[in-house]
């Protein structure tokens, strides 16, 4: 129960209160607003800017154009690609060396200053150097992901580790546990949570990570795609990607939402 | 026993430090120079261009941008957010499109900023503004959604009246909330600013780095790297010292 | 004839997204099958600057690139990178435009010119050209907008831009509008040089035969671009640039005309190069004593072995 | 006071015909089991929600909206995480208008009462379990009330420091007795603090039965030892059981 | 069994000079106020944590590391939230090595004995904080130890679910004695579980009082009003009450 209800409990005054109902229900104001958002972009576009700046109706004309056309779905595709391998490595490696750092003491000191200064590290920085390591190709978009999303899953996943209840751990030893089985048991369902998190940030920055590296390096994709044709003046086009790299994004959320309503119900942040 | 772990704890850091500097300065030896300079030279090339007044420039041109974008963002996304946190018709209208745009990459319109504004210092602000005010408004606006109602209801049964509401209960309670959002801004208002330096007009920092791949300056783009990395760990720990410092209370968490 | 050359596959980097006119030349040679004739294979990819193409030659990404010259001078001249140029375009056909008919030197004080990159081919074209009216590089405001300067300026971002021949009538017909040159880079200095391919010491070493094919490609092609009963074909191939149809085959006039593209020599003269280099040098873009020698620049060697393979047949 | 009350959320009906008249400087405990709805009764009574049938009258007023003079004490301590135990005790005051001369003279006053003298400066969790709620308990006892309601006061202390706080508060209400509706679980406390013990059974839940406590005031820990108290307890337990044991098997949520 | 135990962390000597004895079938109850050391005690007799000083013996062997045949019921019920209640209960028997046939016959069988049949698929948020503790209990039992520490199994669960849960475990004991060393809070529990009640007090902590149970076994509900237990909690409760008081006031932390 959030605090407004509390408030809305309050004898509904006024004529028609039904109607009222139907107005205030989050359904229709969510539609509402978007419409109005826009709308305010459409007017605003329409007034102050020159012709060839997306606008909805703008976009609306070319989206099935651009959305069938082949260049666009292979732009898209290896984008989405790209960011899913990245972050299937970045997961592996950074869980491995998050729970390393996270149960043993001498590989937490070790590393602690490096992972912890580079995750803080805007990872676009290093793109000159990895486009010189990897090359201009879709490896260095690779590394550039995985460098992006790494740092975050380890760095959560030790966290995690490292925050297992005592009492768990506790209880594990009174049953008289084996190392092996502690560490599945125990230490990996309870850092679940915070490698859920891990993932979230990693997904996010991973997009950022391959858009960024596609505007560098040239290579096919839907940060490609968007500089080509906002450079061309395509703006509406263009946007159809930005839509596209949205969508992924809102659904990498409500994947990893829907995975722990699934899996991890217990695992509720209250 | 206490002081020899202490001993032992530090060792291992300083080892650890000394490891990785040495394998940067060894590194540099079995390639070519276009690839790695050494940990020396790097330092030494910040120095030169610390000496040169190009270092100061540039960093205080990246501050000014940085700290704009960011000033922006928190003045423009705390009270707004508060306002969305109380003020539930705004709130559940527009919940959905924050959390999109906070989960939008957004240098995805970096292009188009760049077509539409251009190339000054505003379209730069512009960038580092949309990085950093949506984590503010989406933490803000889950502050607002997990406040708890018991507080609500305690502050009605003394008969609150609704500024005393909002003084009392509202703004205390979601300010820790807003300050996880100006952590993430900080973090993310980094990038932005490198971002902007990147593909808008070059300057600052981002620059730096642009100028040093060009020339295949190594060792000034690993110094300008590196200003970075220090750059973006104190700024890290700054946000954590203010998400800290704003909720004494929180030590029961 | 199959070769080793012709399993491997190859990439040859243009400047620009979208890629400038004088990369044309790659997408001839490419789609007209010359370097498939020659025995190799080559695919034409543009980057977003000559810079990084030049950078991804040198990270041994890329076979060859096509490169702004000062900037690979510079490049030599002060790093260790094993850049080489064997082949080039002499001609640069800069000037600065102006969407203001009566804009001139004094008007350009303190505005924004579009270039390419901070320190890319149209910024260091820039800063020659200002000399011809008595300024220097900050009197102005560089907006890098890699290859399209054109288009800014069209959308009205901007009055002034560093523009290639072509762009004139682009512009021109975008916004019906005259559009007016102030001064270009031929009148400042008639002997200089634009474009260099580049390729990596080692990898040329390596594989010669291949350079010496991917030349041998080009040279076709310079001279299937030369005949005017290929205009409307080649205007076609240069559709990824931004141009096509009429407004192509008339820039392609224009280019053929003074000899962009080198007709029948290898294109690296060596006073044009040390021209590049005492410039380059005099603006303090070269930090070394002095620029590298024309040897450490140039191999012309695989343009001589290229154009014996082509008079052969 | 309260006639013919019902209550219900959508289509879970929580109580119904509830009736129940408290006399001035009586103390009325209500007891059930869990999930029967006594804080939400009580939250009715406090005027934080409406009745949904009935009605509830104090010192002769419907109520609709929580009153001056009627406070409650909750089960959740309702203490602000953000405010001190010294300004969780003031809220009270100074929600009620009082001077800042009138609370710094009365919020010690009360802290002391309490015991919680040298804690001003305390955040709540700083604090323990008893004190938070002495804490409460000094923040609504300083209006001054005419009415207490207190929601399961003790729940979430400790067994021993809730004896101590039981014995206070007697002791307090020997001092300055005011009338009391009194919601708790237990049956010891039920019957020790009660002057009738109302047993609220069923589902929707309604008035079972209503115990008079014949137990002699001022209580003491020897009235524990009475016989009569033993036979009161068993009296309360036995109405209660067979619902208790159903509730414990419902699954939460 | 214990003799001359002590222990103490870093500076803090928790207690000292603990020496007592727990006979077979028999049930220890060791009462204290809050932070005097119990749980810490209990957690040495585990084999959790080491001694600082004497050293305990179960069945003739020293204790260093937690030994089959003795299991412990945790105050925070040390369900692990992403293992359901049957696979809670399963753990014990996984580590204890039993075959998975041996495991699907125990199971269901220490389930239905603490009265959790139907709710083997709930995870431990979804049932109440009285099943929670049922199901710990349930996980003890399956292992069928010789000897259950239990460290205040009761002490998160509301008070008429304690009740029922008091019963119920004495009603288990009777069907199947073991020796218990049992921690608590309550007086009542103490009285009421114990053969002996143990009194832990001072600070460092040691044994303070020793108090024999003389009340006949079985217990139900009728031994809650015999005077002889009234007599015993007073008895209990005076010794303990000073300390609990200055308990009471420390700042946790
Ligand atoms: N705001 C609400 N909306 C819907 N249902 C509610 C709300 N508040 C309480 N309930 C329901 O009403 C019933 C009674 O709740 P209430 O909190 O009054 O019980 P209680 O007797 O105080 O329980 P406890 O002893 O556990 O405190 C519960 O089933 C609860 O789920
Ligand atoms: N791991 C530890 N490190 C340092 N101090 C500890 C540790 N565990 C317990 N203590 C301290 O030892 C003292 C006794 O703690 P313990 O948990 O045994 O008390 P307790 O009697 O079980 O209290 P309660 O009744 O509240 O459960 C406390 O002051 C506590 O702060
Ligand atoms: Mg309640
Ligand atoms: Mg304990």
């Amino acid at each position: 129960m959030s605090t407004n209800q509390v408030m809305l409990e309050q004898p509904a005054a006024g004529f028609a209160p039904g109607a009222k109902r139907l107005l205030a229900s989050p359904p229709v104001l969510k539609v509402a607003a978007g419409i109005v958002l826009l709308c305010a972009w459409e007017g605003v576009v329409r007034v102050f800017a020159p012709a060839y700046v997306a606008k909805p109706t703008g976009i609306a004309r070319v989206f099935f154009s651009v959305v069938s056309n082949e260049q666009f779905l292979a732009a898209a595709g290896a984008t989405l690609w790209a960011v899913i391998q990245g972050l299937v490595i970045a997961i592996m490696l950074g869980m491995a060396v998050g729970l390393a750092m996270g149960r043993v003491t001498v590989v937490e000191r070790g590393l602690r200053y490096y992972v912890n200064s580079l995750f803080a590290t805007p990872m676009i920085a290093i793109l000159p150097l990895v486009t010189l390591w990897f090359g201009y190709n879709a490896d260095a978009r690779l590394a550039v992901i995985v460098f992006a999303a790494f740092f975050s899953i380890a760095v959560n996943t030790c966290d995690g580790a490292r925050s297992v209840p005592l009492e768990y751990l506790e209880v594990a030893r009174s049953f008289r546990a084996r190392p092996l089985s502690t560490l599945l048991d125990i230490v990996l369902p309870s850092s679940l949570p915070y490698l859920i998190a891990g993932m979230r940030l990693a997904a996010g920055r991973a997009l950022v990570a391959s858009v960024v590296a596609e505007f560098f390096i040239s290579i096919p994709g839907l940060g490609y795609y968007i500089l080509f044709n906002s450079r061309t003046f395509k703006h509406n086009e263009a946007f159809v990607a930005v839509i596209a790299l949205v969508i992924v994004g809102v659904s990498f959320e409500a994947v990893l939402n829907w995975v722990t309503r699934r899996y991890l119900p217990w695992a509720r942040r209250d | 026993m206490g002081s020899e772990t202490r001993w032992a704890r530090h060792l291992t850091v300083i080892v650890s430090l000394l490891a990785g500097a040495a394998v940067w300065e060894i590194a540099a030896y079995f390639t070519t120079r276009a690839f790695w300079a050494p940990l020396s030279e790097t330092v030494g090339s910040l120095a030169e261009s610390a000496r040169s007044g190009v270092l100061m420039r540039q960093a205080m041109s990246s501050f000014q941008l940085y700290l704009t974008g960011l000033g922006l963002a928190i003045l423009a996304g705390a009270p707004f957010g508060l306002l969305l946190a109380r003020v539930r018709v705004l709130r559940v209208a527009l919940e959905n499109y924050i959390m999109m745009l906070y989960a939008t990459p957004m240098v995805a319109l970096i292009p188009f900023i760049l077509s539409m504004m251009g190339f000054g210092f505003a379209p730069k602000v512009l960038v580092v503004f949309l990085f950093a005010v949506f984590p503010i408004l989406y933490n803000t606006i889950e502050g607002a959604r997990s406040i708890r109602p018991e507080l609500v209801e305690v502050a009605h049964a003394f008969r609150s009246s609704e500024w005393q509401l909002w003084r009392d209960v509202m703004i205390p309670y979601t300010l820790p909330f807003a300050m996880t959002g100006i952590r993430q801004a900080i973090a993310r208002g980094l990038v932005g600013m490198v971002a902007a330096e990147f593909f808008l007009s070059p300057s600052g920092l981002g620059q730096m780095i642009m100028m040093g791949s060009q020339n295949f300056d190594t060792a000034g783009l690993l110094a300008a790297i590196l200003l970075i990395v220090v750059l973006g760990v104190c700024l890290m720990d700054l946000g954590r010292y203010l998400e800290r410092r704003f909720a004494p209370w929180r030590g029961y968490e | 004839p199959a070769t080793a050359a012709a399993q491997q596959k190859l990439t040859l980097g243009i400047p620009g997204i979208p890629p400038v006119f004088a990369g044309t030349i790659g997408y001839v040679a490419e789609k007209e099958g010359f370097f498939k004739k020659r025995g190799v294979d080559v695919t034409v990819r543009a980057f977003e600057t000559g810079a990084a193409a030049s950078r991804a030659v040198a990270s041994g990404e890329v076979a060859v690139s096509l490169s702004p010259t000062p900037l690979i001078v510079n490049q030599i001249s002060n790093t260790d990178v094993k850049l080489v140029g064997i082949w080039g375009m002499e001609h640069p056909d800069w000037l600065i435009g102006a969407t203001d008919p009566n804009a001139d030197c004094a008007s350009l004080k303190g505005g924004a010119v579009g270039v390419d990159s901070l320190g890319g081919a149209r910024s260091i074209a820039l800063r020659t050209m200002l000399l011809g009216c008595k300024m220097k590089i900050e009197e102005v405001q560089q907006v890098p907008l890699s290859s399209n300067v054109g288009a800014a300026m069209v959308a009205g971002q901007l009055k002034f831009g560093v523009l290639h021949i072509d762009d004139i009538p682009v512009i021109q017909a975008e916004t019906k509008k005259p559009l007016k040159t102030i001064i270009t880079q031929k009148s400042i200095r008639p002997v200089d040089h634009y474009l260099l391919l580049v390729a990596h010491q080692d990898q040329l070493a390596k594989n010669r035969d291949a350079y010496v094919r991917i030349v041998a490609a080009l040279i076709d092609a310079e001279r299937f671009m030369r005949n005017p009963a290929n205009h409307e074909k080649v205007a076609k191939y240069a559709e990824p640039t931004g141009r096509s149809g009429e407004i192509a085959v008339q820039a392609l006039k224009a280019f053929v005309d003074m000899e962009f593209w080198p007709k029948d020599k290898d294109g690296l003269g060596a006073k044009n190069l040390e021209m590049v280099g005492n410039i380059q040098k005099k603006v303090g873009n070269i930090k070394a004593d002095k620029p590298a020698p024309y040897e450490r620049i140039v191999d012309p060697s695989v343009w001589r072995d290229a154009k014996a393979m082509v008079d052969k047949k | 006071m309260v006639s013919g009350a019902g209550r219900r959320f959508g289509a879970l009906e929580v109580f119904r015909e509830i009736s129940l008249e408290v006399g001035e400087r009586e103390v009325l405990v209500i007891i059930g089991p869990s999930g029967c709805g006594k804080t939400t009764l009580l939250r009715c009574i406090d005027g934080l929600i409406p009745l949904t049938a009935g009605e509830i009258r104090v010192e002769g007023d419907r109520v609709v909206t929580p009153r001056e003079g009627v406070t409650m004490v909750f089960q959740h301590f309702g203490l602000f995480p953000w405010k001190t135990v010294y300004q969780n005790v003031a809220y009270g005051l100074k929600l009620a208008g009082c001077s800042s001369s009138e609370i710094a003279e009365k919020v010690p006053k009360y802290i002391n009462l309490v015991g919680l003298s040298g804690f001003e400066d305390y955040y709540p969790y700083q604090v323990s379990g008893g004190m938070q709620q002495r804490c409460g308990l000094a923040r609504a006892l300083s209006v001054e009330p005419r009415v207490l309601l207190m929601d399961e006061p003790f729940g979430a202390v400790d067994a021993q420091t809730r004896e101590i706080l039981q014995f206070e508060l007697l002791r307090i209400w020997d001092m300055r007795p005011t009338t009391m509706v009194f919601v708790t679980h237990a049956i010891d406390e039920a019957v020790l603090m009660g002057d009738r013990v109302m047993v609220l059974k069923g589902r929707p839940s309604s008035v079972h039965e209503i115990i008079d406590v014949d137990l002699p005031r001022p209580r003491d820990r020897a009235t524990l030892s009475m016989p009569r108290f033993a036979a009161l307890r068993e009296r309360v337990w036995s109405t209660l059981m067979d619902d208790a044991r159903r509730a414990e098997f419902e699954v939460k949520r």
